[in-house]
């Protein structure tokens, strides 16, 4: 419904490129919550610009392309480039750090009037507005004075709220936040994240949540993509991903993960990332590797099916399959 | 699209204010002009230079236009000649409106009488007592006869009063005035006067003493009564005039014939005179190229070039060069705080005239168009003929205490072949012209001597750098006008460059006309690019009576005269003499051989350095007007600004333009 | 360096080949510029007078080269101190508030509501035209501070309801450090242009007075010579070598200033990855 | 009641403001090495010096006494500020006696108000306008343009600025009148007109010269403001471009620039001395001169009052709306 096809982008430094999205391709279903987990800088923010087409300069695209079905047409779809026009209204965009993205100098309401207007709702007076808004907050349980409030009068959670409240008040088909939950303390992390939950329980649409706590997809996501180094290393139901992650870095995150009842020292990933302007030309985690072979570092592994819906990009794991026939 | 509505929005706002701008500027005016309104409401149009009609609605043609020398005039309602802050004279008052009661002839340097008819006689076997005539059926400008009670009453009128500042300079003098009939006044003062015509009518510039209608003031109170539409007693009367005071029109009287001017030399020749300030130098060239302005006060020898260049129909005093006038009546020179232990000291003084390399201060100041004078008068012809001239042989044998002799009568013939090197033309042939434009001469460019004389008064020269006596670097400062009297402004600049070549550090200040004459006064200077050497009349005991010992007063105190507070023997002999000349009636032949004198003393002690006369390039253009004096028509000089201009006006002819 | 766009290069050429002229070429005459008749007077453009000289003799090039100088020294003089104490006072008050904001702001206020230029010509006569160029930099700051003060005080106190800020201050930092860490990036790019146009202010100030004859002539300054060119009528008289030579410097010098302001930004901005 | 309070010190630092600006206004002008009267009689000397020394001497008691330049400076002081607070009276102009210094301002106030204020607002608008097209377009040519003859015209000195556009439009080509003619007897259209066209030059030459900064600070801000989260988000949001502007930047970037306008409203009642002098223009600017050149310490601190009492009222003014227009300011 949602389609990443063989997405590649870049940020184009002048003199030099990063390759910050490298051949990325997968699919968003219908009715789900999917989750984008890496390390920061792994181009999983990047890639969600790509994903909302909010690509000028120095970001582009350089092959690949997005595409946001209606239905479930096979034909009738909105293209990278297009997608512009639907922002809003079929796609919405959570950004990250909700501190400085509304406009400091108005009420909170007019942010939902220009919001409103750009939907289907032109004709309708203020007035109109403002009650369909003020319904629409209480259904999310928020209080309506909020609309009159200032931003700054807000709290940080309490404007992460409004901002969600925001982006799925034309009640879109596919959502998009990225980090929605960075800079908040525990307890309101907690809040934020059953609000969007409930949210798209309500409105049974397809949300792709990036962000670097495994943690927080794990209460969430229904699906999770790994991204190390601007690829795409292991896709898989988030269960599936927590009980038995395939990709040696998988494994890694999720061992990093602090389990109840067990107090031993946690290990943490040895190394860096590598820098995207000249990444190596194998497998791009070959270096931080422990089983790492030889052709890891010449080839360039592709996605192999490792169990129901479950993909995972490593050598090792193609010679395993191979080994089974 | 989005950006052309942006532009859209911008332009719509930039029409609005434009025309609230004019509703703003219309509604704005209306306060600015309230209770005085102009006697006459004229439709003024943009200035239109193609010569029809002035900007006050008069015919240009008919119009002669005059520079204002003063500038913007701040009360253009307050024609109370007494109180400070009225419309000043030479904006057209006391050239056109009021007679004064004695002219100067500054070709002859006489006076002759202007609203009198005789000069004042003293009366036989009446001590201090002293009458005169006044001319028959003047009359005032509404028709009123203009007689001796109107004379007798403005002096009882100054003297009575306590706040009229030149009541002091009137009671000073005067005893007591009265009209003994119609035509006959009568002053009374209090130790002779034989100069009382030079205290009371014009000598330089004006007099202080305007003859005011009895019947209009004899109920106002001299002190605040405004006048503001005074009664004329020379040719022309007010017409018109800016309330921002930057222009008044004059109209001639169509009873000319019973004005003085009328009566003596005849009509008029413009219909109307409009003095008005054209603003800043650059601007009063542009009016004067484009024909705009006819009379021109003092410009820049710099802004004399361009005029000549650019507008064939301007001319200046002579035909070529050096154009300028040079017989203004006060000279330019160097003054010296005589109460400074260093500049008190003659021999410091006569070593730093010896180290002034004068052609160099000649060409940076006016580019060589001066005339040099080694006395304290100014090198006017009439001066020059009873003293520079004569005076020239003792100069020659004068010596400095050590024998040396300083005179050099060289720099004529010098200048002249510099300026021909620098391709200079019209330059006078024969010796007699040449010095007659350029000057009797003037002291040596002697660094040697001065060199010398500074070492004996206890002065060192260490690597091209001088030390006092006490051992600290000779620093001096030369005070100067700043933006006004250029010349002496830039005869500072030329002098500080001269001596400080010769090693002294000199800086000059320039300061505005309120802190520079303050200065003068309480003698807070070293030395100073003041005039204390005017002159006009063969005796010119009045123009020195202030170096009289009498008004030395201590540094600090504001000095009545005297102000380089030079003392000492040489002053005390001078002083004498004065006291003796002013005794003297004017024509006694005992006067010049006094101010000879004078003038050995000062030259002996240089208390002031002279060292030019005034070149004045007050230029016209003929393109509108004719008749103007100059060099060959010189029937008088051309002093714009002075009270005789009234006297001009029935020379000039329309060309018909 | 190699990444620099156009406007940085180009601004940092005008401006280093104006350094040079000011602070390289003065040293190789020995002569003083200031000295009248020094040459015959009005020669055109030549091989030993690059730029001929002027009517009062002095040789116009070297008079330009020092009057560059002078100017310089006071534009950067002026310019640093009154953009620094401006930038400072104003985030102190606006950042403090209560009693300290008030006493700086009064002052701020004080010194904004009179006006500067009658001041100035009144400090003119007072030291009787020789206002040293020194004074008249302190002048120059004391009535320039105030105005960045002001502007930095209403951004610092939108900046203080930031959340990030009060975070910082009730995180305990020092006044100080937010100040640098968390403000000063903030009105960085309003300061420099502040600065810059303070440079221009100060240097046309300054040839504002010498033009009504107020500064002190006799130095060399981008403004005296304009002062003393307008005295010979250089306009009228078509000698644009001696007036139009300082004020062509003075634009140019500004417009380097201003393409290095906003080339800084840009590049700035590109760092960023805005 | 935070406002109130707000309000009571505010207005106490306005009073003491201004009374701290009477005060220097006050001493500056009594230490010049000069005074009115010595100035008057020296001017009257430089014309002619014939005048007897003695009547000099008599001629400067009776001004001091005329001028009230009696009683020790403290005595002046107090005298001075009772009569300028009390009665707002600054007593006659020294130089212009007995002219009350009021009236002189009170006849160069409109015309400076109209030139000066109306120029100031014109170049607002246009610097800003231009300034907000090179902040957000600064990619576009005409942007660049625009920008580039702000920033080349701005740098000149003015008093060449304005002496080029007098020899082109009065002199080279005759459009203008060279010596401007303000001269207004009776309210009409005619003179309305006249006035307007006399007005258009210098009016021009502020124009001009006044836009660039605008331009450039408005350059600055609106790029910074182009740059911040909020205006980014307004463009994720989908508005179109004209949108974000005129709701987000504009908005956002105008204060300042609005705080700058109004202390520049109120600076205009210093006049612009240059201007007035160049244009012949009966304003502020020249009369404050020639106070100062004449020493005219009445009329000196009469027009300087004047425009410190409009600038202090303008500041204060911004700081009581500021909260109005800014919601993120509070009154503290």
């Amino acid at each position: 419904m949602f389609e990443i096809n063989h997405v590649s982008a870049r940020y184009n430094m002048l003199t030099s490129f990063v390759n910050a999205v490298d051949d990325v391709n997968f699919n968003i279903e219908k009715n789900e919550i999917f989750g984008i987990a890496g390390e920061s800088g792994c181009g999983k923010s990047t890639l969600l610009k790509v994903m909302y087409d909010l690509v000028d300069y120095p970001l582009e695209i350089s092959s690949g392309s997005v595409r946001l079905y209606n239905g479930n047409s096979e034909t009738n779809y909105i293209e990278t480039g297009k997608l512009k026009e639907c922002w809003w209204k079929d796609i919405s965009y959570i950004s990250q750090g909700a501190m400085n993205v509304m406009n400091p100098i108005t009420k909170v309401e007019n942010q939902f009037f220009d919001t409103v207007r750009r939907g289907y709702h032109k004709k309708m007076t203020k007035k109109q507005i403002r009650e369909k808004v003020a319904a629409y907050m209480k259904e999310l349980e928020l209080s309506p004075d909020v609309l009159k409030a200032y931003p700054h009068q807000l709290s940080g959670g309490m404007r992460q709220r409004v901002l969600i409240a925001l982006a799925t008040f034309l009640n879109p088909r596919i959502i998009l936040a990225d980090e929605p939950t960075t800079a908040l303390d525990v307890v309101v992390q907690k809040d934020i994240l059953t609000m969007l939950m409930s949210v798209q329980k309500r409105m049974k649409n397809s949300m792709v949540i990036v962000s670097h706590d495994m943690g927080v997809h794990y209460q969430v996501t229904n699906r999770i993509g790994i991204m190390y180094a601007g690829q795409m290393i292991e896709i898989g139901p988030t269960d599936e991903i927590f009980s038995h992650p395939k990709h040696p870095y998988t494994q890694m995150l999720i061992s990093a993960l602090p389990k109840v009842g067990d107090n031993s020292q946690k290990e943490g990933i040895p190394g860096t990332p590598p820098n995207l302007k000249s990444p190596p030309i194998g497998c791009r985690f070959a270096p931080r590797c422990k089983y790492a072979a030889d052709e890891c570092r010449k080839i360039r592994p592709q996605m192999v099916p490792v169990g129901d819906k479950h993909f995972a990009a490593c050598l090792l794991l193609e010679h395993a399959k191979g080994g089974n026939e | 699209m989005k950006k052309s509505r942006l532009k859209k929005v911008m332009s719509v706002l930039f029409i609005l204010c434009m025309v609230f701008s004019l509703v703003a500027c219309g509604s704005e005016k209306t306060p600015s002009d309230s209770g005085k309104s102009g006697e006459t409401s004229k439709e003024s149009k943009p200035a239109s230079t193609d010569g029809k009609m002035t900007d006050v609605g008069t015919p240009r043609s008919e119009t002669l236009i005059v520079d204002i020398l003063s500038g913007r005039i701040a009360n253009p309602d307050l024609f109370n000649p007494y109180v400070p802050g009225s419309v000043p004279m030479d904006a057209g008052v006391h050239q056109l409106l009021h007679g004064k009661l004695w002219e100067i002839d500054t070709v002859k340097g006489e006076q002759y009488p202007d609203l009198a008819a005789t000069m004042p006689e003293l009366v036989e076997g009446k001590e201090n007592t002293y009458t005169f005539k006044m001319k028959e059926n003047l009359k005032w400008s509404d028709g009123e006869v203009l007689d001796a009670h109107d004379v007798a009453f403005t002096f009882n009128m100054l003297m009575d009063s306590q706040e009229l500042a030149f009541g002091a300079v009137v009671r000073e003098t005067v005893k007591s005035c009265q009209a003994l009939d119609d035509l006959t006044v009568e002053i009374v003062t209090h130790k002779p006067e034989p100069k009382l015509s030079q205290k009371f009518g014009v000598t330089i510039f004006g007099n202080g003493l305007t003859v005011v209608p009895e019947h209009v003031w004899k109920d106002e109170n001299p002190a605040t009564f405004t006048y503001s539409d005074p009664l004329s007693s020379g040719p022309y009367t007010i017409k018109d005039r800016d309330k921002q005071g930057y222009w008044f029109l004059y109209e001639k009287r169509e009873d000319w014939k019973n004005t003085a001017v009328g009566q003596t030399v005849g009509e008029p020749g413009p219909q109307y005179v409009l003095f008005k300030s054209f603003g800043t130098e650059e601007k009063r060239i542009m009016a004067a190229i484009s024909n705009e302005i006819d009379i021109l006060q003092d410009i820049t020898p710099e802004s004399w070039e361009i005029l000549r260049k650019k507008n064939p129909e301007s001319m200046a005093w002579y035909a070529g060069f050096p154009y300028a006038d040079m017989n203004d009546p006060c000279e330019r020179g160097i003054a010296f705080n005589c109460a400074d232990p260093i500049y008190g000291n003659a021999n410091v003084r006569w070593a730093l005239a010896l180290a002034t390399d004068i052609k160099n201060v000649s060409l940076a100041t006016f580019d060589g168009m001066l005339r040099v004078s080694p006395l304290q008068l100014p090198p006017t012809d009439v001066l020059m003929d009873n003293y520079h001239k004569p005076m020239v042989d003792w100069l020659k044998e004068f010596e400095l205490e050590d024998g040396y002799k300083p005179f050099d009568d060289s720099y004529a013939t010098e200048i002249v072949k510099i300026l021909k090197e620098k391709g200079v033309e019209g330059l006078p042939e024969t010796e007699q012209d040449i010095i007659d434009v350029f000057g009797v001469g003037w002291w040596k460019y002697d660094v040697d001597q001065a060199t010398k004389i500074l070492n004996k008064e206890g002065f060192t020269k260490k690597d091209g750098t001088w030390y006092k006596p006490d051992g600290s670097v000779w620093e001096m400062s030369i005070l100067a006008p700043a933006d006004f009297e250029i010349q002496s402004m830039r005869l500072a600049f030329a002098v500080a460059d001269s001596w400080n070549k010769f090693g002294v550090k000199v800086t000059v200040v320039q300061q505005d006309a309120a802190t520079y004459w303050n200065n003068e006064a309480t003698a807070n200077f070293e030395a100073g690019s003041f005039w204390p050497a005017c002159g006009i009349m063969p005796d010119s005991s009045i123009n020195m009576e202030h170096w009289n010992s009498k008004y030395i007063v201590p540094v600090g105190e504001q000095a009545p005269g005297n102000r380089c507070r030079w003392g000492g023997e040489a002053n005390e002999k001078v002083t004498e003499l004065l006291n003796e000349l002013m005794q003297l009636p004017s024509d006694d032949p005992r006067v010049i051989d006094g101010i000879t004198e004078i003038c050995k003393l000062f030259v002996e002690e240089q208390p002031f350095i002279p060292m030019f006369g005034t070149s004045k390039f007050v230029p016209v253009t003929t393109h509108y007007w004719t008749g103007f004096q100059t060099a060959e028509n010189d029937f008088e000089g051309p002093w714009w600004w002075w009270s005789q201009f009234k006297y001009y006006t029935p020379h000039l002819k329309p060309t018909g333009n | 360096m190699k990444n620099w766009n156009l406007r940085l290069k180009l601004g940092l050429v005008i401006l280093s080949f104006f350094m040079i002229l000011g602070f390289f070429f003065p040293l190789l005459y020995s002569g003083n510029v200031t000295e009248w008749s020094t040459y015959p007077t009005n020669l055109k453009p030549s091989m030993e007078h690059f730029l001929g000289t002027n009517s009062l003799g002095q040789d116009i090039f070297w008079l330009l080269c020092n009057s560059i100088r002078t100017s310089f020294l006071i534009g950067l003089f002026v310019a640093f101190f009154s953009t620094l104490i401006g930038i400072l006072a104003g985030l102190v008050a606006g950042l403090k508030g209560g009693a300290v904001d008030r006493i700086v702001m009064l002052l701020a206020d004080t010194f904004i509501v009179i006006p500067s230029l009658p001041i100035l010509i009144l400090i003119g006569s007072l030291t009787k035209g020789t206002a040293s160029l020194f004074l008249i930099g302190g002048v120059l700051i004391a009535f320039n501070w105030p105005w960045p003060a002001r502007q930095v005080r209403s951004m610092a106190l939108t900046l203080r309801e930031r959340d990030y800020i009060s975070i910082a201050r009730f995180s305990g930092e020092s006044t100080i450090r937010i100040l640098v860490k968390e403000i000063f990036p903030f009105v960085k790019d309003w300061s420099i242009g502040n600065f810059i146009n303070t440079i221009l202010v100060a240097i046309s100030s300054e040839s504002g007075l010498a033009v009504i004859g107020m500064s002190s002539n006799s130095k060399a300054t981008l403004g005296t010579m304009i002062y003393w060119a307008n005295q010979h009528q250089a306009m009228l008289g078509g000698k644009w070598v001696w007036i139009g030579s300082p004020v062509v410097a003075i634009c140019l010098i500004f417009i380097g200033l201003f393409l290095l302001m906003t080339g800084q930004q840009q590049y700035s901005a590109l760092r960023r990855g805005k | 009641m935070k406002f109130l309070k707000f309000l009571s010190s505010r207005l106490l630092t306005y009073i003491f403001v201004i009374l701290l600006g009477m005060t220097i206004v006050f001493f500056v002008p009594r230490f010049m090495p000069s005074d009115p009267v010595e100035s008057m009689l020296g001017q009257m000397m430089s014309k002619s010096s014939t005048m007897d020394a003695a009547a000099i001497e008599a001629m400067r008691k009776t001004l001091n006494e005329n001028f009230g330049l009696e009683g020790t400076l403290g005595e002046q002081y107090f005298g001075y500020m009772k009569r300028v607070i009390f009665t707002q009276d600054f007593g006659p102009s020294l130089t212009m006696y007995p002219v009350p210094v009021k009236e002189l301002i009170a006849d160069s106030l409109p015309w400076t108000v109209c030139l000066l204020g109306i120029s100031t607002v014109i170049s607002w608008l246009i610097g800003n306008g231009i300034g907000l097209l090179a902040g957000i377009r600064k990619d576009k040519a005409y942007s660049k343009i625009l920008e580039g003859i702000a920033i080349c015209i701005y740098p000149i000195p003015y008093y060449i600025f304005a002496l080029t556009l007098i020899m082109l439009f009065a002199y080279i080509f005759p459009v203008f009148p060279l010596s401007a003619n303000f001269d207004v007897s009776g309210f009409t259209w005619e003179n309305l007109k006249t006035v307007i066209w006399n007005s258009v030059l210098p009016a021009l030459s502020l124009i001009l010269t006044g836009t660039g900064w605008w331009v450039i600070s408005m350059t600055t801000l609106s790029r910074n403001t182009n740059e911040e989260d909020f205006v980014a988000f307004a463009r994720m949001k989908g508005l179109n471009e004209r949108k974000v502007i005129s709701r987000y930047v504009l908005p956002n970037t105008i204060l300042p620039q609005i705080t700058m306008l109004a202390l520049q409203m109120g600076t205009i009642f210093n006049g612009s001395l240059i201007t007035e002098i160049l244009f012949n223009y009966p304003g502020l600017g020249s009369l404050i001169y020639r106070g100062i050149l004449q020493a005219d310490y009445n009329l000196i601190m009469g027009t300087i009052t004047t425009s410190i009492f409009a600038v202090a009222t303008a500041t204060l003014v911004i700081d009581l709306l500021y909260p109005f227009i800014d919601p993120r300011v509070r009154y503290n």
